[in-house]
């Protein structure tokens, strides 16, 4: 079972789903990256509104991801994170990567 | 929930062990576990959240770090009081942590393939209220992490 | 899930062991570990069902009969080998079973309170495939409980 | 919290929920029994419609409501039997108590 994907243009979103840790990361790793390497797009969404759980491996699933469209010429984009998620992205620091579409990370509830 | 006096007899410690195997299918299981003994203390979905996470953190730590690509075993050990504290231990007997206080840094992580965030131990030290660590070279690691619950309206 | 070559890599024995007091708040941790764990089977809901109960009926028998008033413990292990099958022991160090025989027969029970039913050996034995049990007197009882799953249809 | 009850008539309803093994029954059983010789109803309707789970302890609850509720002269209906339940009631022959009003466990999905 595949990830729902949405390509469009040159942007490719990947709906995650459940549980993201190291466990579930790999599958989406290994697909995302394959993915790209595919089709070479100049920006891949990853949306997060799916997502039930998730620990640091899922930032580690972001920054890998942002580090390989780097090499392409691409951007990531997160979207979608749902509330339970904003702790670790905040924490994370990625905030500073420019990742996030408009206000996906709030400061209101800090 | 109903019952009058329950309160008086609940305020006791109560303890369970779970053994398993360093595989990355048990981490789902590992934490599920852990947080589903701690449910007797009726913690908010948002405290089971942080303590599921660091119990995650924790175990993925033994099986990407401490036994790497081998099978090894993974000891957790939960201890639960009434009201409000829950004190949770993972122990491995992999590889030991060679310089703690760097491998605490945010961000520093050995994992060579640069799918490790490297914020394991920051994630635990702010999802939890304590975070010790103690390591030995090559005989393994024991993590223990302590939260305490912020106090509930009670419904007796 | 979405991996190729995943399925040959999974078809391994997993095992996990707990080790829980017996208090009753943990007849239904019991059973969330023990389903939790068996859930990397992709069991189906019915399936999971039925070992929850049978778990559930094991581990009472632990807190009601085995060591009645005291607090005793409860030890758990559980194997699941791709891609069906599941063994769950459950053992503890209490009174003994007398007469096993006996002991199983629907409706039969010591209970002096007429609140248990005289099942759990009934339960376990019609929601399991196959179901052992060993016991000697004041050192304890182990049983064995052998459920095999349906077989599913794969996504892979 | 108590459970969810109601007394009409002569009839007394007490709506289980969750799970029902020794650990939860032993609440349901005090519950009961104090209303049962509080209000003496000529009838003790227990519902089962919000149970997710439920082990041989549920069996003992219902048996030892019937034995209770024969003391006083009066009866037990067990309602609403969610389909998880059926294989436990089954297995148990409380069906021989005759508890169960209309076509609660039918033989449908054997
Ligand atoms: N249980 C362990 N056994 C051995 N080394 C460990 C263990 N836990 C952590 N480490 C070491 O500490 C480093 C930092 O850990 P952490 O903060 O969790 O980040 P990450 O897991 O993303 O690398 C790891 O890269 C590893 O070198
Ligand atoms: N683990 C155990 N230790 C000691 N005695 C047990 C144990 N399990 C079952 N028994 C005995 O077997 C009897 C029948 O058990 P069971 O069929 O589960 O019914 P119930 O638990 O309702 O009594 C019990 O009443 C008890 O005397």
């Amino acid at each position: 079972m595949q990830p729902r994907t949405l390509i469009r243009n040159n942007r490719i979103t990947v709906f995650l789903s459940g549980d993201i840790d190291h466990h579930t990361a790999r599958r989406y790793r290994e697909y995302t990256d394959a993915l790209i390497q595919e089709k070479k797009p100049s920006c891949l969404a990853l949306d997060f509104s799916g997502v039930s759980f998730m620990d640091s491996s899922g930032i580690g699933l972001i920054m890998g991801r942002y580090r390989m469209m780097l090499l392409y010429g691409g951007k990531v984009r997160v979207v979608g994170v749902p509330a339970q998620l904003k702790k670790m992205m905040e924490l994370s620091g990625i905030g500073g990567l420019d990742v996030f579409e408009g206000r996906e990370i709030s400061n209101e509830n800090n | 929930m109903f019952l009058k006096g329950e309160k008086f007899q609940m305020k006791t410690t109560n303890e369970m062990s779970v053994e398993l195997e360093s595989r990355s299918v048990n981490e789902a299981f590992a934490r599920t576990a852990v947080s589903s003994f701690v449910s007797q203390l009726d913690p908010t979905i948002s405290e089971l959240n942080e303590i599921r996470t660091a119990v995650s953190e924790a175990v993925t730590n033994c099986v990407v770090h401490a036994y790497r690509d081998k099978i090894g075993k993974i000891y957790i050990n939960v201890k639960v009081t009434e009201p409000d504290t829950v004190v949770i231990r993972i122990r491995d007997k992999g590889c030991g942590i060679e310089n703690i206080k760097q491998a605490m840094e945010p961000l520093y992580t050995t994992d060579p393939n640069g799918e490790r965030a490297g914020l394991g131990f920051a994630v635990m030290q702010s999802f939890c209220d304590a975070l010790k660590v103690h390591s030995s070279l090559s005989r393994g690691t024991t993590i223990t992490l302590t939260k305490r619950l912020s106090p509930r309206i009670s419904d007796v």
